[in-house]
């Protein structure tokens, strides 16, 4: 079935509330209002209050509530409005969410979903456009994805509710309206695994989530001028595929890696520097970053185009290394 | 409406240009609500009609060296603060003569120099700045009073309650000044919050809190001034809450599913802005050709606002990599 | 001591064993603060000396399938909740047979088969996992009630207020067991919180509160029976603030410059242990004989722990790697 | 005079305190209580109430009401009584500090210094011993600083309380003890300079924090195994020293970077993946890693020291390199 992204999503919500019953979902706005990006609409009239938990503007503590409900035997799946509301709850993510089955001795498990959406485009200014994506993959404990397809989106989130350990799921907001085809019954795609979303001999990019439609965009351009590049869309940030990532650069020699954040200690640089040392041999030329500009994003449009990566950006990138 | 006595204590001048503010604010929202579906505007558009008595009473009552520390929804508090309409239009276009050279948008109108200390679009993140600004003005002696204005939803954020509580250990003049309008988003105040009376959140960290009606633009005055007063005089913090409602959806966006089409309605009955005006005129202050003259004058500044916005020129390619430090 | 109503209700066999528990607590720790010094034990180690009636007599109140969340002060809830004191003390000495298999230490006693979810270290960040196993088991009709036990400098934290209003806003069963011990490290509560009364920090959300002293054991175990009983029937959370105070510093490297020994002595005076042996002795509750047998018990008790640790094995190597996902 | 790192920060904030009426000192404990770690000992008895705040434990509100105080015109100092409960105040230092002066069109300036320490080995268990000292690296707007010694601790502080930006100032908790001399008067260390510890020619050591110790017993061994290591502390991580990071590079040819946190996504895949891309031609050999164990960190002693990167770590990390 041809679906979009915000579609998928809420189709494998959809299933998952009705397969399960310890799954509920809960956080601001998700309900009577319908979700702010409408991912969770129409789920309050069919499952009920029980099921589709809104709750207050309170992101410590709803992630707070959703660690202890997990320890108790649910299965909550919280919505976190944007990532950038996920600072609020990054104690309880990163001191709790990550650490209970360690610091317990194996006792305590955090079989908890947390859902939430990155990236800029749309206007929001500064405190509204971030990707923190790289920071939760630092953390040991938990697990990050970061859907790139309607497709994906659907198969990451069932892995995702099928983990029993804490995974952060990080939606993009320009990808909502994203369409493909998408299989109606329940599948799952594996957290760790990356996709050769192209085929290419003579460059390897690596993306995740919407850079990797820029990506593709780029390598469509670059294909005009005779540059047949491979597009690898990572997937998810931990586990993240390093051996599929080397194993392109092995054939392609040269790689640029794409990502929506700010440069310094973005996600790029461990893609980077692993492929520069473990693919060290491989390399004919240094591997190039593209990442948004280091600033505050701004509010006028403009100069937020100018803040986030562009095929453009990409395609220099690219002849940066050939 | 009650406030007859209000009014006789302030001249006539002030009781119409109160009129006016509010007229102002709603008709410059209006207009930008109308530039946004033009696609002049961008990001969030948060409005603010239906609320007018509130932004325009309450900072009537401030005195010039007090801060104004703000939520998103703050195109109220920067008119009623004196910012020019135009550079409030320009900022909401993204231009380089907004308010805050079209970096912040709607959310973060900021013109330190009247007094308006910002927008803050993290639901109750603000408080604490609004504390740390009364501390400032305490420990140098400055007389300035904090006024915090927050919604009903940022009751629920943990640091509200962090901030309140060094604002009343520390003595510290500032004003939570809630705004309830019955909503955060689709989320009704009871749907949010487990306690029965938002006024009354203090009391468990010794702040005094009291309730009016923030459809009334001089009863806001009045309960504005009188609060004030007592936090400037050292008394530490008090809370204030205005019960009011947004004619609008939470934002552009909105479907409104969440609230009765009835509800809205007996809200509107209550619109701030007419009420206020048939109390006038009732009052013999102002005639229908005044009232006309104002609708004009405030429909001139916002044509104006459009105008000036519309030629403003984008910030410079530059303006990216300024301000990101201060040498 | 004013609780011979209290008393007379519990039969013999209890009451001894109240203080069973109580000592076994007080020398345990007292145990425990030697093999600190000796450096058996490691990183912080947070003493619960004089406060024992408090959970002592919470901890009994509870039934067996409630739920224990507690902070960092946590040797007293697993001890009074039935865990061997040998894996208590195997998990301050960081060894593999402890509590936590060695990973978590003092501040991290897990003893889940028991209803110890654990100690954190995060002041009140714990608050809100209360929440939600409350949540968890009114969802699924278990009747288990949440206890979560938090100090004074705890409630100062927003995410106690965020946690607190959804259990009241949900009618959850989680009792909130403020422990008073006056300080929060070297903070004494009156300098760190502005309201007057800890217990009644909950009346802005509709969340009752009481107090009870922290140093009568009889009587702490009333009230939670009590706060329980209510939370269990369904009437949404309470909370329940003992007073009481630390014998000991707030760690081991605590120089207590803050407080007087004056204040420390006016407490120890009521020592939560020797007042209710006197009691019970007074009561003819309990012989001379019967205490020494008892102190007997308990020191042998505690040897024998020490003993279990030391000869336990550190973790293997390996488990560095483990239980960082599940599989 | 010789003095330990402890006493150099507290004999700058004392210096501070005395010479600037508007700096004055927030924390948790840090007055009646003496600190903590003891930084702030005694200040209280000279300067009052005023000036040394005990703060009620609220990181994000204690931050927020910084932040204000800093707009309003004063220069306050916070102290976070560890890093680990920075994860507390991040939605403040990320939302506000780093992006008013931006979002603001320059009208709002926040010279605020937030002083925390970071770090393990004082078996302190999962939450009270990591090192988030990359992630503040990340956020435009702020800056960071990580001193590695007495002379740097209190030159660096100087320098962060001149600056007119936010300054995120990361103490470690076992170089509170270490000694070295340290000028009576006040003096300067400038932010975004690295300091070449120990000339050497066989390869580059990049750290920072107490990993520059590391490095220089690491150097020391190798030594005597002929080994000629260059050891490098970036001293600040915001702005960092890439140009003589390079240069080194280029001299050396091999380049190895300790960190204590945990590896992926660490800061210093940032400085691998730099020296990687720019420093392409100098390198012969990959770059190596050396970083701490991918775990929740565990209470039990041995567990905790085989999870810290060792002098052995590096070590084995330059032979590899060699
Ligand atoms: C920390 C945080 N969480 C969530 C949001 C998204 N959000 C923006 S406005 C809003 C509702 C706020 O309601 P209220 O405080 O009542 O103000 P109102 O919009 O009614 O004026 C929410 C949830 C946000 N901006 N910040
Ligand atoms: C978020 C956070 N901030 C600070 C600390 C450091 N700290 C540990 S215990 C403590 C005092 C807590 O006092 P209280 O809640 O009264 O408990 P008590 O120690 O008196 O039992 C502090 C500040 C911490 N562990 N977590
Ligand atoms: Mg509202
Ligand atoms: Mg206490």
């Amino acid at each position: 079935m041809n679906m979009t992204y915000r579609e998928a999503i809420s189709q494998a919500l959809r299933q998952a509330i009705t397969r399960d019953e310890r799954i509920f979902l809960m956080g601001e706005d998700i309900g009577r209002y319908g979700g702010s990006y409408a991912v969770t609409k129409g789920l309050l009239a069919d499952f009920g209050e029980e099921r589709i938990m809104d709750t207050p503007i309170s992101e410590a503590g709803v992630v707070g509530v959703a660690i202890g409900a997990a320890m108790g035997g649910l299965r909550p799946v919280v919505e976190l409005m944007t990532i950038n509301f996920a600072l609020l709850a990054m104690d309880q993510i990163v001191n709790h969410a990550a650490k209970l089955l360690c610091m317990s001795g194996g006792q305590i498990t955090i079989p908890l979903v947390v859902r939430t959406v990155g990236g800029a485009g749309r206007q929001l200014a500064a405190t509204h456009s971030q990707s923190f994506e790289g920071w939760f993959a630092h953390v040991p404990g938990i697990k990050v994805a970061t859907p790139a397809s309607p497709y994906d989106a659907k198969g990451l989130l069932r892995a995702a509710l099928d983990d029993p350990n804490p995974v952060i799921f990080i939606e993009h907001s320009l990808l909502y309206g994203l369409a493909g085809d998408v299989p109606e019954e329940e599948y799952s795609v594996p957290l760790g695994k990356a996709d050769v979303k192209r085929t290419g001999t003579d460059v390897t990019i690596v993306a995740y989530s919407r850079m990797v439609q820029v990506a593709l965009e780029a390598a469509a351009l670059l294909e005009k001028e005779g540059v047949n590049a491979e597009v690898m869309d990572l997937r998810s940030l931990r586990p993240w595929d390093k051996e599929t990532v080397l194993a392109s650069v092995k054939k392609t020699t040269r790689a640029v890696i794409a990502e929506e954040g700010w440069r310094t200690g973005g996600f790029g640089a461990e893609v980077a520097s692993t492929i520069a040392s473990e693919g060290f041999d491989y390399l004919d030329a240094p591997v190039q970053r593209v990442a948004g500009v280091e600033a505050p994003m701004p509010y006028n449009k403009a100069l937020e185009q100018a803040a986030i990566p562009k095929a453009s950006d990409i395609i220099a990138a690219v002849r940066a290394v050939l | 409406m009650a406030d007859m006595a209000l009014a006789e204590r302030l001249d006539k001048a002030l009781l119409v240009d109160l009129l006016r503010q509010m007229l102002l604010i709603r008709r410059f929202e209006e207009k930008a609500a109308e530039m946004y579906a033009r696609g002049h505007i961008g990001g969030f558009l948060h409005l603010y009609i239906g609320e007018e008595a509130v932004a325009v009473g309450a900072v009537s009552a401030m005195q010039p060296q007090d801060y104004i520390v703000s939520h998103y929804r703050d195109h109220g508090y920067a008119l009623a603060r004196g910012s020019p309409p135009g550079r409030v239009m320009a900022e909401l276009f993204g231009k380089a003569t907004g308010l805050s050279r079209g970096k912040g948008g709607s959310m973060h109108l900021f013109d330190v120099p009247r007094g308006m200390w910002g927008g803050y679009a993290i639901v109750a993140g603000h408080v604490p700045l609004a504390v740390g600004l009364a501390l400032a003005s305490k420990r140098k002696g400055e007389n300035r009073v904090a006024v915090c204005f927050l919604g009903d939803g940022a009751i629920n954020q943990g640091v509200f309650f962090e901030a309140m509580n060094m604002a009343s250990l520390w003595k510290l003049p500032v004003l939570f000044f809630i705004e309830n309008n019955g909503y955060g988003m689709g989320t009704a105040v009871e749907r949010a919050f487990a306690g029965k009376d938002i006024y009354r959140i203090g009391q468990g960290h010794n702040v005094p809190g009291q309730q009016v009606d923030g459809m009334q633009v001089l009863e806001v005055r009045e309960a504005t001034a009188t609060a004030l007063e007592q936090v400037r005089s050292g008394g530490g913090p008090r809370i204030l809450e205005a019960l009011t409602f947004r004619f609008r959806g939470h934002s552009m966006a909105d479907p409104e599913l969440y609230r009765s089409k009835d509800e809205a309605a007996r809200w509107m009955e209550r619109d701030p802005i007419v009420t206020y005006r048939r109390y006038l005129g009732e009052q013999d202050m102002l005639s229908q050709e005044e009232t006309d003259a104002l609708e004009r004058e405030v429909g001139a500044t916002v044509d104006e606002a459009v105008r000036f916005a519309q030629e403003s020129p984008d910030p410079e390619p530059e303006a990216l990599y300024q301000n990101v430090y201060l040498d």
